[in-house]
């Protein structure tokens, strides 16, 4: 049996589901055994593959980039996971969303910087009006609560995955845990 | 914080409070009684203030917050001091269908006045009725009272640019 | 007072009256008098005391004749000309051809299906009396039935009565009033109350207000009915503040009939006393349904309970409550007066005696009617209304306001019952009707309405407070052109548990007019729609 | 109170349960062990009904009923599971999320919220609505506590414990619908609040993190409700 092609990302959110993520430890080498890594934080390749099985979002939906790799990400994807509270809900992100873009970045960029205050325009993807959950733009097929979901979690969600079924979590996880 | 157990007396000599003082007795100041109040105190000045609120929880003896909830309840009290002038645009049915929302929003575009606001001037208070109940007549508005009807939004635009403009 | 002499003020009036032979009908409805018919009325009056008529010539105020459209509407009694859109310059004209032929230029047919295919029951007197003057109630025929149940009836065979009319309530749901009032008679208490419900909140409804403008003796009446048959002595009348021409009417009233012993200590000499309040809602149309309405009688924020405990077994005070509309005590009267057996041969199997309808919107002849129950909706809108104005055609006709819903054409011989309006997935209601042509969009439709629940929400459960919101957002939406098919389900899967969980009726019947919409107009919302992937870039 | 109390008998679930006359399907269910979730009802507070989430069934009925409210009646059968309710509690509940900014990871109240314990109860992994995102205020003004509008849920149980067990009636609901919020007085800042005696009671009936003490950080804030019962008890052996 050929090994299943798993990539994550990493979009508007803290990396805590990525270290998570790396907590399985030994497991992840148990994990190895019937998937490959293609695409993510952890590895390096730049582009986005084709034909993937299963993909991790981790992180709210807040940039035109975030917006196209999602998409792109889906498109290429059997399963598409939401890991974690902010690719859930957008969680903290979020928080910035009664705000409105301009202020949140005056805050960042202007009042709280002590060196040449000033928001960037080319560096920085442009924010989108809200930072929105995964679901609101892509249909997403497993949710992972929690924040960040425990090392356990993810290793059960991808083993469940690997033998074909889709993961019940309720038990296991919630927002916030 | 003061501790006073006693009626309070009126917050000023102001004629008004004696209609409000003489409703409340009319009533045996009973709680229930706090949405008449309510009615003959805005009928009175115009709208409900914080020092009348005060007053009258004092004198029923309903707590700050229960009259505070009661008065934002309902659509009918204003807690601001209404403008000279009253633009109250009936958004019943009838008057949906015929173009209200149009009118709405020319006002909107033009004096940046939506339903429940006063302009800056403090000239003109723009309401919206549920139904005044003069459908045949729709889309209706009620300028100071009097009752208009197959009303046009530039009509309506140029009647409040009068009232700006104290003309009448 | 007692009865003989309530009858010689009958007979006093109506001898006045014959003395006198031409009368003078304006009606100083709210409707009319927006377009001025107080001015009407001085310049009438003016013309005959310039020409020394007073003698000869009586003018004065009447309730609303009903073809609001036409107003101000004046007619003359004697001669049984009515005049339309009648201006102060056209009382001299109006003056001079009294006895004579009527003004050409003015005269409106009263041979239209507009005035021939109504009955009038609960209208009957309006726009004929003065409402202001309570022996002009009494000459037609006012507290007759007071009299007859007080001196001739007892309690429970007046209960009997109404039971056998089949009376329904009026404000919407069409519960059995005589089953309601036996309820609370027969309620463990000392102190009853009986309120009328007159906080006529639907948006497009003005039956009520009418009637109360109109001939609110008529509402007194069948309070005092009520109560005597009930056992209550307290009353109250729940009128909207926005209203103010018909509560200053009703005071007057209630002072007159305070006057002559109809109301108040020992009614008409006999020991019942009964004592009625105003009470006065402000903006909040919640308040329409009965816990609300207690609530804010007691002074409180209108806001629901769950039920039961019934009003009828623990109301107002927590006492046993009989809660009625205007329209059913406006029926009681007659009732008493011509039998159980006459008003239960009008109208259809389940659904006795007449309806008011407040007919707005598209239509040619809007104002106010009163039908019998099972008259086709057809019959309603293209003889009685007179059809769709512009040329335009017709395409549904909105019923029950917030709480009903859209009948298309293909159901327009459906009878105006109950049981019929039910079937097609809108209701009765209290009695607006608004007509839409070929011009309004449906998806716009149901938007407003959501717009109104969603204001009007009392926020006590969650299910209203935050499902209207919900539902408003994903109806702009599809107006606005943003929405997808995913948009669609969420809005019928949010109808869904809206309707089956929230607390009140407010809640409950909020998405009839997303539903009703959703059944007959379908495509209009899926021609609204855009896929998926342009649905998000427009989020 | 009169020494003849009807039992009545009736079912939930399939089990045969007995109550008390004027007992509410829900203290029924609790004397027998038998869940119903439950958001603004609380042992010792009044009930309101408001939140919908007790919903059940009883066969035969067509309509819904709230079991904190609904007294127990001989011979009916109550359903407290099935499909149909499963969906609407997790809609409801949906919606209770989607109204303000839940965000249970930055949450003094984590892992002590009556709100988040539900999602997962009831196998909420996500919402299927969008969020509102309202812009709310958090009022810090008073010495020990916070009172955090975006975690509110407006079950009303800060009003009622306020108004009911200690008689202050600090707080109350202002406005309606979705716009309503909770006020202390006339919708002043609550450090500023004359008729607040800063008991606490509220904070610790809240079901979120919208009343929290001062100083505890994210997890820290668990609250103490069982005073209530006890308070409530003693309160009518008195009378």
């Amino acid at each position: 049996m050929s090994k299943l092609r798993l990539a994550t990302t990493w979009l508007d959110g803290c990396s805590g589901c990525h270290m998570s993520l790396l907590d399985m430890d030994e497991r992840l080498i148990v994990l190895a055994e019937k998937v490959d890594l293609l695409y993510g934080p952890l590895v390096d390749f730049k582009k986005i593959p084709k034909d993937l099985d299963i993909v991790l979002i981790e992180g709210a939906v807040s940039s035109e980039d975030d917006l196209k790799k999602v998409r792109k990400l889906r498109k290429r994807s059997k399963i598409l996971v939401a890991l974690g509270d902010c690719a859930v809900t957008a969680n903290v992100p979020a928080m910035r969303n009664s705000f409105g873009v301009d202020s949140v970045l005056d805050r960042a960029y202007k009042e709280n910087a002590a060196l040449n205050p000033g928001v960037p325009d080319e560096i920085i993807p442009a924010l989108l009006p809200h930072a929105r959950p995964v679901r609101e733009i892509v249909p997403v097929d497993v949710f992972v609560p929690g924040c960040p979901p425990p090392a356990d979690v993810i290793f059960y969600t991808l083993c469940e995955l690997v033998e074909g079924r889709i993961p019940d979590l309720s038990e296991q996880t919630r927002f916030g845990k | 914080m003061r501790i006073d157990l006693s009626r309070p007396s009126p917050p000023s000599d102001d004629k008004r409070w004696k209609m409000v003082s003489a409703s409340m007795r009319r009533h045996g100041h009973k709680a229930s009684s706090l949405i008449e109040t309510l009615h003959t105190v805005q009928e009175a000045f115009g709208f409900l203030d914080e020092e009348a609120i005060e007053f009258i929880a004092a004198s029923l003896r309903v707590p700050l917050s229960q009259v505070y909830g009661v008065a934002t309840f309902y659509h009918f009290f204003h807690l601001k001091p209404p403008g000279e002038h009253a633009c109250v645009l009936c958004t019943g049915t009838a008057c949906y269908i015929k173009g209200v929302p149009k009118i709405l929003q020319a006002l909107e575009e033009e004096f940046h006045l939506k339903p429940g606001e006063t302009t800056p001037d403090g000239k003109v208070s723009l309401m919206t009725a549920r139904c005044v109940g003069a459908c045949g007549l729709a889309p209706v508005a009620v300028f100071d009272g009097e009752v208009v009807g197959n009303l046009k939004p530039d009509e309506v635009v140029q009647k409040v640019r009068r009232w700006k403009n104290d003309e009448s | 007072m007692n009865p003989e002499e309530i009858q010689t003020i009958a007979a006093n009036q109506r001898k006045a009256k014959e003395q006198v032979p031409h009368h003078i009908c304006v009606c100083t409805a709210a409707a009319c008098l927006s377009v001025h018919s107080d001015e009407v009325k001085d310049a009438l009056s003016d013309e005959v005391r310039k020409r020394g008529l007073e003698k000869e010539c009586k003018v004065k105020g009447v309730g609303c004749m009903g073809l609001c459209s036409k107003g101000p509407l004046v007619s003359i009694e004697t001669d049984g000309a009515l005049y339309q859109n009648v201006t102060a310059k056209d009382a001299p004209e109006i003056v001079e051809q009294l006895g004579q032929k009527p003004v050409k230029r003015l005269k409106c047919s009263t041979k239209i299906p507009f005035f021939q295919n109504q009955k009038k029951i609960v209208l009957e007197n309006s726009g004929v009396i003065d409402p202001d003057r309570v022996e002009d109630a009494i000459a037609a025929g006012g507290y007759d039935a007071l009299i007859q149940a007080l001196t001739a009836m007892s309690p429970p065979e007046v209960i009997e009565e109404i039971f056998a009319s089949g009376l329904r309530g009026r404000g919407g749901a069409g519960y059995p009033t005589g089953l309601k009032w036996s309820t609370v008679s027969k309620a463990v208490g000392m102190h009853k109350y009986v309120i009328c419900n007159a906080d006529e909140g639907d948006p497009g409804a003005f039956m009520d207000r009418s009637v109360l403008e109109s001939d609110p003796h008529r509402v007194l009446e069948g309070m005092i009915i009520a109560a005597y048959a009930i056992g209550a002595e307290h009353g109250y009348v729940y009128v909207r503040a926005e209203y103010p021409l018909a509560i200053k009417r009703l005071r007057t009233a209630i002072r007159q009939a305070e006057r002559l012993g109809l109301l108040g200590k020992n009614i008409l000499g006999t020991p019942f006393s009964f004592h009625i309040e105003v009470r006065l809602g402000a903006g909040a149309f919640v308040c329409g349904e009965e816990t609300a309405l207690i609530a804010s009688i007691e002074g409180r924020r209108g806001s629901p309970r769950p039920r039961p405990p019934y009003p009828a077994e623990s109301g107002v005070w927590g006492r046993p409550t009989l809660i009625n509309n205007v329209e059913t005590f406006a029926n009681i009267a007659p009732i008493i007066r011509r039998g159980a057996e006459w008003f239960s041969s009008i109208g259809s199997e389940k659904s006795k005696g007449t309806k008011v309808f407040a007919l707005a919107g598209c239509i040619n002849n809007t104002g106010l009617i009163e039908v019998p129950m099972g008259i086709p909706l057809r019959e309603i809108i293209f003889d009685i209304g007179d059809g769709i104005p512009n040329g335009r055609s017709f395409k549904a006709v909105q019923t029950g306001g917030p709480s009903g819903g859209c009948i298309p054409e293909q159901h327009l011989d459906t009878p105006v019952d109950y049981e019929s309006l039910s079937k097609l997935g809108s209701i009765m209601g209290s009695g607006g009707m608004i007509v839409m042509d070929d011009t309004s969009d449906m998806v716009e439709v149901a938007r407003y309405f959501m717009e109104f629940c969603l204001s009007e929400s009392c926020g006590k459960c969650a299910p209203c407070r935050i499902g209207t919101d919900q539902m408003h957002r994903l109806l702009d939406r599809i107006v606005k052109g943003k929405a997808s098919i995913h948009d669609l389900e969420l809005l019928e899967e949010l109808c869904d548990v809206v309707r089956s969980t929230s607390l009140c009726g407010l809640g409950q019947t909020a998405p009839n007019p997303v539903l009703s919409t959703l059944r007959y107009f379908r495509g209009e919302y899926e021609s609204k729609l855009v896929d998926v992937a342009e649905a998000v870039k427009k989020a | 109170m009169s020494s003849q109390v009807r039992i009545l008998t009736f079912k939930i679930d399939d089990r045969d349960v007995s109550a008390r006359e004027g007992e509410t399907i829900l203290e029924v269910a609790r004397e027998n062990g038998i869940y119903i979730p439950t958001l603004c009802h609380l042992e010792g507070l009044s009930s309101t009904g408001a939140c919908r989430l007790c919903i059940v069934e009883i066969a035969g009925r067509p309509k819904l009923f709230p079991a904190c409210v609904t007294r127990a009646e001989e011979g009916i059968q109550v359903i407290t599971q099935s499909e149909r309710l499963t969906k609407y509690r997790r809609v409801i509940l949906e919606l209770i999320f989607s109204e303000r900014n839940h965000v249970c990871s930055v949450c003094v109240s984590n892992g002590h919220c009556e709100l988040q314990n539900l999602a997962q109860k009831l196998g909420m992994s996500h919402i299927h609505m969008r969020y509102r995102f309202p812009s709310l205020n958090v009022d810090a003004s008073h010495d020990r506590f916070i009172m955090d509008h975006n975690r509110c849920i407006l079950c009303t149980r800060c009003i009622r414990v306020c108004d009911e067990i200690e008689g202050a009636h600090t707080w109350d609901l202002m406005g309606r619908g979705v716009d309503a919020r909770i006020i202390s007085d006339l919708d002043q800042p609550w450090g500023e609040s004359e008729t607040c005696t800063g008991c606490g009671k509220c904070v610790h009936v809240c079901p979120t993190g919208a009343l929290v003490e001062k100083g505890k950080s994210a997890s820290e804030m668990a609250k103490r409700q069982q005073f209530l019962p006890y308070l409530t008890l003693m309160r009518e052996e008195k009378e």
